[in-house]
């Protein structure tokens, strides 16, 4: 049996859910299809967007029918698809940018937790160094950086304070474990 | 309740709501709204420590963050805290406090027999003391030194609260909450900017008194108005109990939130506290400022406290501090103090004021009846536990009167708060009209507003505020939108005498916690301690808790007498963060015990778990070391794998491996330039090992490497390097040569990895992989390399070994990692497969002479480790040149070499150091030492690896002995080559 | 704390980065003479004052970034990529 | 003046009023034979050992502010001659068996505290290590020896043995390492050379060495020129600054090192303890506060002050053994300016410049070395010639690849 499940680092899913009516913190785990790491060669970036058909820059990524891509440092990217499952998404992807840049499979190597809620940006604030406030960060927000000593990515889709985190798969238990931990003085749910 | 407390006034308590609270053992009750220090007083309790030299009786001085006396033991168990001050901790339900440094109570101080020897206990006297017997020092002297120093209890247990760290940004971080920062935080949050606003004590307002009018209204209700309007603005972010404790680089300062400590136990999910960093664009600082003392003998008595500390007992708290005051000044607030006693009620017995004219503020206090003396300055304060009279002088010394009394306030000037502007480095500047330092010229995006920046008028205060908020939010990009500054009556304060010291022959103390007195000063400037940095080391001064927030600029106004020189020429000693004491749990937050660091699972975690493996820290990760049968000891599990691989075949978790995926067609050349041996000729599907060394010509790292394709290479490293060899390929192809084209990224976490080893290993693959995988020696010959699809993923077999046998390490996506370890493992129980742990890994690779951590300590060459002709001289590569120093090819280095355990011990032990001599063995004529040992079932002996001068050309077969003068052995060894087992490699086919 | 303006992540933490030292030494041609080599691994010029150096950002993009800054006073004047040429603020060694 | 218990009491009798200056503050003379620049521990040393080991008393110590108040005056005072490489082992241990005599030879109590030194190891592999360590030294003559858990669960009662993410599985202990009360050795030392005729100058600060035909005959200062039959560089992290002034290049960068002090607590940990995986080490200074530190906060600096990460990780580093001191506060943290060099051990030479003398490179560890330090310098410089105690530690060891990696981390200084 596959598995693509954003949860394989953490246990089993049962064990992790919990319910709260009306939590100020939600924590999602937003399983994906397929996640890869996008090269372009060098001076090719534009030609990779183009002949992939989407438009980053520094610091803000984008969502077109499913796919993300999070830009990671020039000519890099995170490509994540939400629902194409398995290797074949980064076949397809390397083949397409066959010349101008390559692709690393890389859906096992991270997990995705999705925060949300009142207090979403307070919690981000008791490890996120970053400036999440609406002046600072906002639509396509995308950013590496640490977070309980772990190295994350942040986007942040919408306007809304809510981010996705793409954490390690070795780490993600520790990362969990502080996160759960100082959730609590909010009062969370795990959905 | 108690006489102390007073029938009116007190804004900050709420007198409906009792609270009660233990003070060495004893049951009292204060008010919800008092310190610890206020209910004490309301109780009549004064004495609350003991000093830290004589064990001197002592009340607190202040009433607030600077207090240096009444510090105390909070909470009990392994929640006691010591050195709490009991004027800023606020009073809960249950609330236990002890004093501290007495013995055995705080009214009977044994070690107060040390003010007997007290002429002797000066500045410095311990430097000419305590030499004689030289063997006394440690056992006798210091033991005593050590018990009678020292202040409060720690816990002895693990802290069971918990900490945690916190992150903001704003526009203009305003720092106190009194009138001034109030002020700025209003009229930079008008500017539309983010604003965060800071004050340490749970309560806003500082200074102000409710008798003092604000636009109008009394002060302390237009300090609630202010907060109601700050509070609804959503660009704002308000912090009461929060201290900015540190001002560091690039305007980030540190803050620390109190979150539960004005509670008895925090909350659930609660932290007891949080520290903040908070990254401002600018800064104002608002602090404040503080009072000093007045240098008289015996100034210490409990009682004698700071003038404001009295006026805000009994505005604050209703507590008057005592029944008959005498009030000794420099300078004109006495008289706001005076003014608010007599308003309560309380009996003035005389103020002595030291400047030779009377002016307005004290003009208006004679009217009303009060006593007061010019030119007259406090001599010494007498009674016992508690001050009873005070004796006054001249200015010239000459005795006056000494009047009744129960409590003595000292208004001797105010110091600006001047910590936070000169952590930056740069020293506060003096104002002699102020008779204090003020903030230097700033270098970074901060300003200082009202009394710390020695405006002490609120007009004033208020004024400046305003400017600094608007020019602050200006500086920050906002649109100053300009307003009024809040309004108050100003006042003309009169001249401020310096005082800084008193006539007497007794002790006059400076420093109180620490007990340093005048006399102390003086001495240290007559013994030559004249720079203001040398006196406080010497004397001590301004090294306690407070950090002399109310006696520095006092030592250093005596000081600069002793000197005959002025103040400016003196100067302070540097600011150092924090500005008050920090527990150090809130610096560690979430990271302390077992998270520490973060923890690094395999995939296959689990499937060690269920094995029963013993896990083992590598580095960040933990990997299964052994896996014990019951009842079976350490060594003989480590002993059945290591011997069960070579007979059957083994499964090894070796996920923590580093992986790199390095794609572009100028891959080849890239790992040509990183790994002394070749890569362009290596073909698709085969692997390869490749040694990596540092510019200076060292071993750093060393792994297998494949080509999956041309233009695409798999490398692995060793699991410690892992990061370093990522970073130093950064280095590399962003650094050295852009122009190659090369692309890679960590994969380490992306594939997990399993090693089976073994003579069945080729069967249980077979068996587990099917038809997915072609096994024969043609399709996968040692060394070569498979991409195979299996259960709906790509799969990666590698035929390479590290344990000598015939072995394959499979790599599959980590989600799929224990599918693979449990479908590897259902195909191996007909054939004998066991799990291996570390610890057999390495008593296999040691059987092959296979380095690793061990003898790659940084320090060992190629050729040491027997690799030397690994080096290529056909193409360039990091570390080529430097590797050929004289000193890096010399002669004399130690070889890699193998030994084994002959006799004299029962095992080899790694670190003992190789000798031709047991007998004669020192550093000079040490040949080497051993880096790994392992009992090898193979060989039926302990064996080791080591490095030895001369290698084994110069000493194979001889026998040499593994010193270990720390275990009491020196066994004889064999010296062999490192290739103990299978020299040929015959088993590598199976 | 320093802030250190990386190129392509903006305003960052110091604790984002690892220091990789003085990156005014140019690595010496490979037929370069070993002395070379060895003034560019060791010999290091060490200001007091302003300083082109290497800052990692490990823990953000991964790419090397130069950095001017003061040694003495930790004020950063400028930030680039690995190939900019970074002056030295006017009138400062 | 001598210190004796007899003065002591009579000073205490007489209000303290006989007490004389401990040094002079002199005005330079035109010349000395020897001039040592910096007035730190080393510097102090030096002189000391020139007047009174080669009656060599026509000496200048020049400091740019107030003796003692560089590193000397801000290190965490541990000593220790626990090095693996047989130059320094020898070397600290000569400094160790200075130290046992200091106090009674310089008459001046230095707070000589022999109680120990434990560096923690968590792995067989850190095990190993150690124990290669310790047997080195050892085999030199210097005590040395394995402690089991149990044994420091005795020594340190606070240790966490339950939940520390790196299990302690024991540690090498130096009995006869511990501590010193820093300022005293400065002050001692500056008493003892200035009692012997040695002048030593403060707020003077070396802006240039002269140097002619080769050889070096003074020195330009912020108070005139000052010449010289000889000049000793002491200066610790401003080791290249002054280096330079004779066109001295070094493999040296000056890092910031921090350290904290908390508030005055009742005994608490009697030994020193090092938690080098954890990057933490501790005591607790007589007065009471806790004394501490960690790495590097790894960036060229000579601000004398560092940041808050390093700050976080260090008493991280704390709380990962030590949970019981969470409710400890600390007092005060500050900086010093480290002169690292490239292989984590000092320079005691000749330079390339005659009759200049090279002492520096001390990196975090120069505290312990201060007699030794003193004593071969002091050799060198009257000798014109290396001790054998210090022979090994020259500048050309880099260019010849000998160098002395006591941590193997090799040329990056900021995590040497
Ligand atoms: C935080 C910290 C912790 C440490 N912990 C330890 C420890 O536990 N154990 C240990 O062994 N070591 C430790 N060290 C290292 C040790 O303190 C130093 O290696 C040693 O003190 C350096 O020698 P010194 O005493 O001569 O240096 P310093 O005291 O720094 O003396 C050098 C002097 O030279 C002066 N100077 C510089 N330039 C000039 C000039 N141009 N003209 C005139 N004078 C000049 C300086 O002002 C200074 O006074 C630590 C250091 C620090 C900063
Ligand atoms: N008459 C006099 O001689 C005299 C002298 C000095 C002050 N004053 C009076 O004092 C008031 C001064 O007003 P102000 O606002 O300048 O000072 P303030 O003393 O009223 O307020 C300063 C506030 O800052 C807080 N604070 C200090 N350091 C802090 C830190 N590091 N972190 C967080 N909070 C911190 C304090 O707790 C305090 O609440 C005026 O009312 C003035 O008249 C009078
Ligand atoms: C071993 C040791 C113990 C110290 N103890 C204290 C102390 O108890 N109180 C204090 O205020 N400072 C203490 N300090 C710190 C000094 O006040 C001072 O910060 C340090 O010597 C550096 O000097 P600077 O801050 O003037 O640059 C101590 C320093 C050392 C080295
Ligand atoms: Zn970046």
């Amino acid at each position: 049996m596959a598995k693509f499940s954003a949860i394989h680092a953490l246990g089993d899913k049962e064990t992790l859910v919990r319910s709260q009516e009306g939590a100020p913190v939600r924590i999602e785990l937003a399983e994906f299809g397929s996640l890869v790491q996008l090269f372009a060669k060098k001076g090719k970036e534009g030609a990779v967007m183009k002949k992939l058909g989407f438009k980053t820059e520094a610091g803000k990524g984008a969502s077109e029918k499913g796919i993300t891509y999070l830009p990671l440092a020039p000519g890099q990217w995170l490509v994540v698809a939400d629902r194409k499952k398995g290797p074949a998404f980064g076949e397809e992807l390397a083949k397409a940018v066959k010349g101008i840049g390559h692709v690393s499979e890389q859906s096992a190597s991270r997990i995705r937790i999705r925060i949300s809620g009142e207090n979403a940006r307070d919690l981000m604030a008791r490890g996120c160094r970053l400036d999440l406030h609406a002046s600072a960060s906002g639509a396509g927000f995308t950013a590496q950086t640490v977070m309980a000593q772990v190295g994350v990515t942040i986007y942040q889709k919408s306007n809304k304070p809510e981010y996705d985190l793409y954490v390690y798969s070795g780490f993600a238990r520790s990362f969990w474990h502080w996160l759960t931990h100082t959730a609590e003085q909010f009062g969370y749910e795990v959905v | 309740m108690s006489a102390h407390r007073l029938k009116n006034g007190g804004i900050l308590i709420n007198r409906s709501k009792p609270v009660n609270f233990t003070f060495d053992g004893k049951s009292y009750q204060g008010f919800e709204g008092d310190t610890l220090a206020s209910a004490l007083l309301a109780n009549g309790v004064t004495l609350m420590g003991r000093s830290f030299k004589y064990h001197r009786p002592r009340g607190c001085l202040s009433a607030g963050s600077e207090e240096p006396n009444a510090i105390v033991e909070m909470r009990s168990g392994a929640r006691r805290e010591p050195n709490t001050r009991a004027t800023i901790a606020e009073l809960y339900e249950g609330l236990e406090a002890k004093s501290q440094n007495r013995f055995p109570s705080l009214a009977f101080d044994v070690q107060s027999v040390n003010q007997l020897l007290s002429p002797f206990l000066t500045a410095g006297f311990y430097y000419k003391t305590f030499m004689w017997p030289a063997s006394f020092w440690e056992p006798i002297y210091e033991k005593i030194i050590r018990r009678s120093a020292g202040l409060g209890r720690a816990a002895v247990e693990p802290d069971p609260d918990t900490y945690e760290h916190s992150h903001d940004h704003c526009d203009v971080l305003v720092v106190g909450g009194g009138p001034a920062g109030l002020a700025a935080a209003l009229s930079a949050a008008k500017s539309g900017g983010r604003v965060i606003l800071a004050e340490e004590q749970m309560a806003f307002g500082g200074m102000v008194s409710p008798t003092d009018m604000i636009d109008g209204k009394p002060a302390d209700a237009w300090v609630v108005e202010t907060l109601t309007k700050l509070e609804g603005m959503k660009n704002v972010t308000i912090m009461p109990r929060t201290t900015v404790f540190g001002y560091y680089d690039h305007n980030v300062m540190a803050a620390l939130e109190r979150v539960s400590d004005h509670v008895k136990e925090p909350e659930d999910g609660m932290p007891r506290q949080r520290l903040w960093t908070l990254r401002a664009k600018e800064v104002v600082l608002a602090c404040g400022s503080h009072e000093r003392a007045m240098t008289f003998d015996n100034n210490d008595k409990p009682g004698v406290m700071l003038n404001n500390a009295v006026r805000t007992f009994v505005e604050k708290f209703g507590v008057s501090p005592g029944k008959k005051i005498v009030i000794v000044t420099t300078n004109d607030d006495a008289y706001r103090t005076a003014e608010i006693l007599l308003d309560a009620g309380v009996k003035i017995a005389v103020i002595a004021d030291a400047r030779a004219e009377l002016s307005d503020a004290a003009s208006r206090i004679k009217a009303r009846g009060v006593e007061i003396d010019l030119g007259t300055i406090p001599r010494q304060a007498n009674g016992g536990k508690r001050v009873k009279s005070l004796t006054l002088q001249t200015l010239d010394g000459n005795v006056t009167r000494t009047f009744g009394c129960d409590c003595v306030a000292m208004a001797g000037g105010y110091s600006p708060d001047v910590h936070l502007a000169s952590q930056t480095g740069v020293a506060p500047v003096w104002d002699d009209a102020l008779k204090g330092f003020v903030p230097p010229a700033p270098i970074r995006a901060e300003r200082s507003a009202g009394a710390s920046k020695g405006s002490f008028d609120l007009a004033a205060c208020l004024e400046e505020g305003h400017a600094a908020g608007l020019e602050a939010a200006g500086a920050a990009g906002f649109e100053a939108k300009a307003g009024t500054a809040p309004s108050a009556e100003a006042i003309a304060n009169g001249p401020i005498a310096a005082i800084w010291r008193c006539a007497g022959n007794g002790k006059a103390f400076v420093d109180f916690q620490n007990d340093v007195t005048a006399k102390d000063i003086t001495l240290a400037e007559q013994e030559g301690f004249v720079s203001v940095e040398h006196a406080k080391r010497y004397t001590t001064l301004g090294m306690a808790t407070d950090q002399g927030k109310t006696s520095n600029v006092t030592g250093i106004g005596i000081l600069a007498e002793a000197r005959g020189e002025p103040i400016p020429d003196v100067g302070t000693t540097r600011f150092r963060p924090p500005y008050s004491p920090v527990a150090i749990g809130a610096f560690a937050g979430h990271e302390r015990g077992y998270e520490f660091q973060p923890v690094r699972r395999t995939a296959m975690h689990a499937c060690g778990e269920k094995l029963g493996a013993v896990f083992v820290e590598a580095g960040q990760w933990l990997r299964p070391q052994y896996y014990p049968k019951p009842n079976e000891g350490v060594m003989e599990a480590i002993y059945r794998e290591s011997k069960q691989v070579r007979e059957t075949a083994g499964i090894c978790d070796v996920s923590s491996l580093g992986k790199i995926e390095i794609f572009g067609d100028d891959a080849g050349e890239f790992l040509n330039r990183l790994y002394i041996n070749g890569w362009k000729l290596l073909k698709p599907g085969k692997a390869r090992y490749g040694l990596m060394l540092r510019e200076d010509g060292f071993v750093f790292d060393d792994g297998t490497t494949s080509r999956l394709a041309d233009d695409h290479f798999f490398m692995t490293t060793t699991t410690a390097n892992a990061a370093r060899v990522l970073s130093h390929m950064e280095h590399a192809s962003q650094v050295l040569w852009p122009d190659l084209d090369v692309q890679f990224c960590s994969a380490t976490e992306q594939w997990c990895g399993v090693a089976v080893a073994g003579p069945n290993a080729r069967k249980i693959l077979e068996k587990a992989f099917g038809k997915a995988l072609d096994m024969s020696e043609e399709a996968l010959p040692f060394m070569g390399v498979q991409t195979f699809e299996w259960n709906g993923t790509t799969a990666r077999i590698f035929r390479i070994s590290f344990s000598g046998e015939l072995a394959y390490e499979v790599n599959v996506p980590w989600t799929y990692g224990e599918e693979m370890w449990n479908a590897l493992w259902d195909a191996g129980q007909d054939h004998g497969l066991i799990p291996y742990g570390t610890e057999a890994l390495s008593v296999l690779r040691i059987e092959k002479g296979h380095v690793a951590g061990n003898e790659l300590d940084g320090r060992t060459t190629a050729a040491d480790m027997g690799l030397g002709r690994m080096m290529s001289s056909k193409k360039p590569f990091i570390g080529q040149k430097l590797a050929g120093r004289e000193g890096m090819i010399a002669d004399d280095r130690e070889q890699l070499v193998g030994l084994k355990l002959i006799e004299g011990a029962e095992r080899l032990r790694g670190g003992a150091h190789l000798f031709e001599d047991a007998d004669d063995a020192n550093r000079e004529n040490d040949l080497g030492w051993i880096t790994s040992v392992c009992d090898s079932p193979q060989l039926g002996c302990w064996i080791g690896l080591g490095y030895l001068k001369g290698g084994v050309e110069a000493y194979a077969g001889k026998t040499l002995y593994a010193v270990n003068p720390l275990f009491g052995e020196a066994p004889a060894v064999e010296v062999v080559s490192p290739h103990f087992f299978d020299p040929k490699g015959e088993r590598l086919n199976g | 704390m320093h802030r250190i303006n990386c190129p392509w992540c903006g305003l960052r933490d110091e604790a984002e980065f690892q220091y990789q030292g003085d990156a005014t030494v140019v690595r010496p041609e490979p037929d370069a003479s070993e002395e070379e080599f060895f003034r560019y691994a060791y010999i290091r010029d060490n200001p007091k004052g302003w300083h082109t150096e290497w800052w990692h950002h490990t823990g953000g993009c991964r790419q090397w970034v130069k950095v001017v800054r003061n040694t003495l006073t930790h004020e950063i004047h400028a930030t680039g990529g690995p190939h900019d040429d970074l002056p030295l603020p006017e009138g400062d060694k | 003046m001598k210190y004796s218990a007899l003065s002591v009491l009579k000073q205490g009798l007489t209000g303290h009023k006989g007490w004389k200056r401990m040094w002079r503050d002199p005005a330079p003379k035109a010349e000395y034979d020897v001039i040592i620049i910096g007035g730190g521990g080393h510097g102090l040393a030096t002189a000391y050992y020139l007047a009174k080991e080669h009656g060599i008393t026509n000496v200048a110590v020049i400091e740019k502010g107030w003796i003692g108040g560089g590193n000397v005056g801000r290190n965490t005072t541990i000593i220790r001659s626990n090095y693996m490489h047989a130059p320094n082992t020898h070397f600290y241990e000569k400094s160790m068996k200075l130290w046992e005599g200091l106090e009674q030879d310089f008459n001046f109590n230095a707070m000589i505290s022999q109680r120990g030194i434990v560096n923690l190891f968590h792995s067989d592999a850190q095990r190993d290590g150690y124990v290669r360590r310790g047997n080195a030294m050892r085999l030199a003559g210097v005590d040395a020896d394995i402690v089991s858990p149990e044994e420091l669960k005795e020594m340190v009662p606070i240790l966490d043995f339950d939940n520390s993410r790196f299990p302690i599985q024991g540690g090498l202990m130096q009995r006869r390492g511990g501590t010193v009360r820093h300022d005293a050795v400065a002050w001692g030392y500056a008493r003892g050379a200035d009692s012997r005729g040695v002048d030593i100058i403060q707020n003077c600060e070396v802006k240039d060495i002269i140097i002619e035909g080769g050889a070096v005959v003074g020195v330009e200062t912020t108070k005139g020129k000052i010449m010289a039959k000889k000049v000793g560089m002491a200066v610790a992290g401003n080791t290249s600054q002054v280096a330079k002034m004779a066109g001295i290049e070094l493999p040296i960068e000056s890092h910031v090192l921090q350290a904290f002090v908390s508030e005055g607590i009742k005994p608490l940990i009697d030994t020193v303890v090092t938690f080098g995986a954890g990057h933490f080490y501790i005591s607790q200074s007589d007065k009471g506060g806790l004394v501490f530190g960690g790495d590097l906060d790894g960036y060229n600096s000579y601000a004398q002050r560092g940041n808050l990460p390093m700050m976080e990780h260090v008493m991280a580093g704390g709380m990962a053994i030590m949970p019981a001191i969470g409710r400890v506060r600390l007092l005060r943290h500050w900086g010093g300016i480290m002169d690292m060099s490239f292989d984590g051990s000092p320079f005691i030479c000749k330079t390339g410049v005659d009759k200049l003398y090279l002492n520096g490179g001390w990196c975090y560890g120069g505290f312990k070395a201060t007699p030794a330090s003193g004593w071969c310098f002091a050799h060198t410089i009257a000798k014109d010639a290396p001790h054998k105690l210090n022979e090994a530690f020259t500048i050309e060891r880099f260019r010849e690849g000998r160098m002395i990696d006591e941590k193997g981390v090799g040329p990056s200084p900021w995590i040497q």
